[in-house]
């Protein structure tokens, strides 16, 4: 057990530091230039050196790095210290350009992936719908082959980045006869064009993340389509697998149960410190025990994704662990802000508001819920684990359900 | 022995609940929920017409000269109903001025809340969570200089009730000098709050103050928990209506064994919780002895369980129960203010402890 | 409103107590006969002043009252304050008498009503198998009719008092052919007879309040039959709308309640008593809420009850709460106990043991998961709760329950 | 970066998993669970020949010269078998020794623990929960006067390291003059505890017995999770199982939705917590500054949670799941000792606190 790096990699991490002190924030001529331009320029360069897009094949404008988890967690880390650039973020690169990786033909790969990693093309995910949720089975957006065109019609939901996005993937209807899943595809369709409508999806909190996408005659070409017709639910599985970075999110309940420990510092409870209240000291210790079996669980997930281990149910675990200690944190935090809980986060600046640390966390009292939203409900997530995980049997109506 | 709702409370409680329903559905709460004021002068001058504005007040006044669990009762159905307005800080100024008041502001003030003709409110804390009566700072005197904070509809108020150090109560009226209402942003938007400041404001003391203010503060708290009740029970309503419509996996969710026990534990967390603050109604009047803990421990016990029950109704509701547009948050945020107003559950169980002598 | 009982109840407690006053415990002449006998001919009287056996006819040796609960409820305490011997409890009295009132034939309650109720017939229970548990519907002890006796063989689990009990009422297949619950059928059977063993079932805490019951070849004469052949389900039903005394299950979680206060007083956290600890206070406070709201719906329950209405979902709640108060109490009380958690309530004397106030903590904390054991787990509350409470729709695997 | 056990730990772990499915199948670990003296010579003397009794003492002394994430991973294996015995405190004393020691006493004691041939305990806690080295009060000085409590098999024990005032250590023979054993009634029949009291009791002080007290508490906590976290999944394992075989309403019960949810929030809770202890361990040679309050994180988070497994396994096997006959107790009971040796949950959470400058 060692959880220093090594000298090995320890070195790969100079070698970035080096880089990052050279090139971030630019320098010399490049300095003049605006700022995206820079961040654009920086990428290029820091993919020729190898630190970004490393899962890329060269010919698709990555650098086609051999797989390494820790060299990959020792880039984040880096670029993260020095507020550089790194891959870029969002749904595209995370599911789709995977996807086409695995399932998309070579003309595909060609036009999407490297606009995509570069930033280019934004993309959002075209999944659930209202009558839906979890159960995909049923979902009822119809394409239908005209010419050579699909046009599809339907509405889906829970959509991010909808209102900026340049391409939708989305799971279609196309075979109408054919029972529940073998009936669906998965087309890419451009967003900008008069068919699609998006309409903002306001939360609770009163922020709009998540959008309704209206198709009414959308189009797209017919070979837009990845992998064969009726193919669509199992091309959009692949992406599963490449669902990682188990740190990530321990990384986050770890910054969030810091945010809690200063809030019990600066809160008041009966005129004193509120962190000198045994309640609030045995609480917050409690929800450390999580939190640092999380983190620490996450290390190991590393250690096993570097050596192509299957981490097992620990993998299934790290999001319903994201959502508990959530929970806890947000519930400890309301006790902790008092009088504050009566102010709404989101209230006009011309009102009497909330100090921003107490704002923040009323946002994320009530945010700590909609986490379960973005994929699947805690019950479904109980449900692989005590299906996957445990080897329990599959209850009656799951066994209509997608998940196997 | 009999630990029930009379028939009068039960009718009571009828009509208030379907005056709501008819006028007061989650569309049209939703409406001025999202609206300008919060208030609905329609909705709440049927209120008064029912006479709600004073029920707790002496007939003498105009009043019904009920009891603290008729109000309460009421409190739940508006709880249930969700629906906006000022009448907590209504019934509990009215409540201060018929217990603290001299002859003369009572006759000045009563007639009028009673009928609805005058609107009045509660100026209790102050900012850094200061509810109680003996952490009021706010120095008495017949011109005040300071302010208060969480303020119910002051801005709507004819009067207010103001507390001052030592545990006093203060009038001051809508006109006053000095007076200045800046309005805070709430999260419950059917109960709006502000912000009001002193500057030589011309106040009146009630007499009594000092002596009942600990009453009021226990009437607030029985209100709230009641409202609590109410809130919950809904929201209870709606999971488990929804559970019984929304369809996955070819069946209504209802059928998952999962779900169900999750609303199940959700009617075991709020239903007994009734009698909880039937019991601290019915001991304000009855029972003073144990009307101030039994006021605490009810405040304290049913604003976390109705707070749960909202957690879990998002929940219960799945993503939908997130967004702006499912009623759930129309309650959720209701809770949030029950919850918070008069301070939190801790504060409270610690009241509760001290005053059991633990 | 009005938790006191009123001026025409306040006389009969009056009248009761006059009562208890006069002949307990028992005076002159009857002083000096043993114990027993005593209370024998104290319950006697008090039968005939209608105090005990108030729901049961004359004829089969009760006092045959008015139903009122609040009486009954009066009787209960006032008996209990002078300590004096109230209704034979048991399960004879609980669940077999309303059972043959309401179902059995004439000369069955001539047989089994008064002896019963004078504590003279001890009975048990045989519902539970080890097979079967909450699904009565699986059970597999099975009668044979032969010649004018049946013949029964199997084996019953969870038999409390079975080793001191006269008879047994027992759920027995005697329709192999018939389906589920319709081939069963309830039958009387001798305790003390060569064809039935009973062996007890030691608990983890060490006691053994549990017994098997192995049935080989026992006999019993045909006519010892309740209700018709296959109608034993029905039959066993009929008792469950006797269950009642809501009081008393809220009335044990205040008991506990103050137990465990009492215990915060006495036991030490940091050097100070553990009920000078924020945390302890505030769970005891939260612990309180869960108590008094069972214990004021029990009130609510008692009046409803005096009504002869419904007090519906609260009826059902009953059980789970005490369960969850329990569990509650049960944990903060092995916080509070410390070192002394370590120790075995049941250890032999002369070891170093636990002091008695412990002793029954550390019971209470292993005992309070038996309580489940009584009467169907958590989960089937929870089904009984969402389906008859809450009007849920049945799950797929209940239906084949004998839950309806 | 590398946060899983070495191939030799995996070896380590298995060869003694293997030893106790093989030698401590569930019938024989009740049957000295039940018997006169909670130990079992044969199946001690078989892990003292795999190495366990020196597994942490240098090489020099015939140990295997280990760490203590070596020995917390056999600790881990213990308690997932349940096997009884006197590891823990010939573990503790060893290690005591070997920090605290001079060369003779090493010399003396380290061969003989290591090779088995003479047994150790640990002497800390005084009656009141005096369990941490600022706690004890009993006077230091080479004759002893007073007595300790909870001191695991000092029946057995050759040795004794008992906890002096000042946080001191000294070392008693079993023949010392005015020592005497009085058997406790210890709920964990497989792990027996005793009280033992001197009078003028010679004794012999370990030089850096002050410095090193602490260290071997810690070292008694990351070992004390790292049962706890054996004997948790060894529960989880059981109650898997028996969802899988046994059957209700004709399907087995680990079809039913809601028990299938109960285990998986069983595994959520004590899966991931593996690493807690491992961390805790890593922490005790590798990151010393955090040792102390990972340690008593670790012991506070694992006991609690398995103690909730204990309770959830007992539920989840039905009403057998209660009964004595059924394996779940003797976890049960071992859990309850793992939770309340060397200081409750409660305890050290105060203490991570404190640590944390909270």
């Amino acid at each position: 057990m060692d959880l220093s790096y090594g000298k090995q990699y320890e070195d790969f991490r100079a070698e970035v530091q080096t880089f990052l002190a050279r090139h971030w924030p630019p320098k010399g001529t490049d300095a003049g230039q605006n700022k995206e331009e820079g961040a654009r320029r920086f990428r290029e360069l820091a993919s020729e050196h190898g630190f970004l897009n490393r899962a890329i094949p060269k010919q698709y404008g990555g650098s086609e790095q051999e797989p390494d988890e820790i060299k990959a967690n020792i880039i984040r880390e880096e670029f993260m210290k020095a507020r550089a650039p790194g891959d870029v973020r969002g749904i595209g690169t995370m599911m789709l350009v995977p996807t086409l990786l695995e399932k998309g033909e070579d003309w595909q790969k060609e036009k999407f992936v490297a606009p995509t990693i570069r930033g280019e093309f934004g993309w959002c995910q075209g999944y659930s719908e209202p009558g839906s949720g979890s159960d995909l089975a049923s979902l009822k957006t119809r394409a239908e082959l005209i010419g050579d065109e699909w046009v599809i019609n339907g509405q889906k939901i829970w959509t991010t980045t909808a209102k900026t996005a340049d391409y939708m993937f989305c799971l279609c209807r196309t075979e109408p006869e054919a029972s529940k899943h073998a009936g669906i595809s998965y087309l890419l369709i451009p967003m900008k064009q008069p068919g699609i409508e998006v309409r903002p999806l306001r939360q609770m909190t009163g922020g709009a993340d998540f959008n309704e996408v209206f198709l009414t005659n959308a189009k797209t070409p017919k070979n837009w389509i990845v992998g064969k017709r009726g193919e669509g639910w199992l091309v959009s599985r692949a992406t599963l697998k490449h669902e990682r970075n188990s740190i990530g999110a321990a990384a986050q309940s770890t910054a969030v149960f810091a945010g809690l420990v200063h809030l019990a510092k600066t809160a008041k409870r009966g005129g004193k410190p509120a962190i000198e209240d045994s309640e609030v000291r045995q609480r917050l210790a409690t929800i450390e025990g999580y939190v640092r079996s999380h983190e620490y669980s996450g290390y190991r997930q590393l250690t096993l994704n570097a050596r192509g281990e299957n981490p097992g149910i620990l993998q299934l675990l790290n999001k319903l662990s994201s959502t508990n200690i959530g929970n806890e944190v947000a519930k400890l935090a309301l006790d902790l802000l008092g009088e504050d809980g009566l102010l709404d986060p989101t209230a006009a600046e011309e009102m009497v508001v909330l100090p921003t640390g107490s704002r923040s966390w009323m946002n994320q009292y009530m945010y700590s819920l909609g986490i379960a939203v973005a994929g699947g409900t805690a019950n479904i997530q109980r449900n692989v684990i005590g299906e996957r995980g445990l080897g329990l049997p599959r209850d009656v109506f799951a066994d209509r359900s997608p998940g196997k | 022995m009999n630990f029930e709702l009379s028939e009068e409370q039960q009718l009571l409680q009828q009509t208030v609940r379907q005056y709501l329903e008819n006028e007061c559905p989650p569309t049209h709460a939703r409406a001025v929920f999202e609206g300008e004021t919060g208030f609905d002068p329609a909705l709440w001058k049927g209120m008064v017409e029912m006479g709600i504005a004073g029920l707790h007040l002496a007939e003498a006044y105009g009043g019904a000269g009920l009891e603290m669990i008729d109000l309460a009762v009421v409190s739940e159905t508006i709880g249930w109903g969700g629906a906006p307005g000022p009448f907590l800080g209504h019934a509990l100024a009215g409540l201060a001025i018929q217990l603290g008041g001299s002859d003369a502001q009572k006759e000045r003030w009563l007639p009028r809340l009673a009928a609805g003709d005058a609107l009045a409110t509660i100026a209790l804390a102050e900012a850094g969570g200061l509810w109680q009566p003996e952490d009021w700072t706010l120095a008495a005197g017949n011109k005040l200089e300071g302010a208060k904070v969480n303020v119910p509809f002051a801005s709507l108020a004819d009067v207010f009730v103001v507390g001052v150090a030592g545990g006093g109560l203060a009038l001051v009226e809508k006109a006053a000098a000095g007076l200045e209402i800046h309005p805070m942003g709430g999260v419950d938007r059917g109960r709006r709050i502000d912000r009001i400041s002193f500057e030589g404001t011309p106040a009146e003391a009630l007499p009594k103050g000092a002596e009942i203010s600990s009453r009021v503060r226990d009437a607030g708290l029985v209100l709230l928990a009641a409202d609590a009740f109410g809130a919950g029970s809904r929201l209870l309503d709606m999971c488990v209506k929804y559970a019984k419509t929304r369809e996955q996996f070819g069946v209504t969710i209802g059928h998952f064994q999962a779900l169900k026990h999750q609303l199940a534990n959700m009617a075991l967390e709020i239903e007994p919780a009734r009698a909880l603050y039937w019991y601290a109604a019915h001991a304000f009047d009855h029972i003073q002895a144990q009307a101030p803990r039994s006021a605490a421990l009810a405040k304290a016990h049913l604003t976390d369980r109705a707070m749960q029950i909202a957690r879990d109704s998002v929940e219960a509701h799945g993503g939908i129960g997130f967004t702006w547009e499912c009623d759930v948050q129309l309650w959720f945020k209701r809770i949030l203010f029950d919850r918070a107003f008069l301070g939190t559950p801790a504060v409270h169980r610690e009241r509760a402890a001290k005053l059991a002598g633990w």
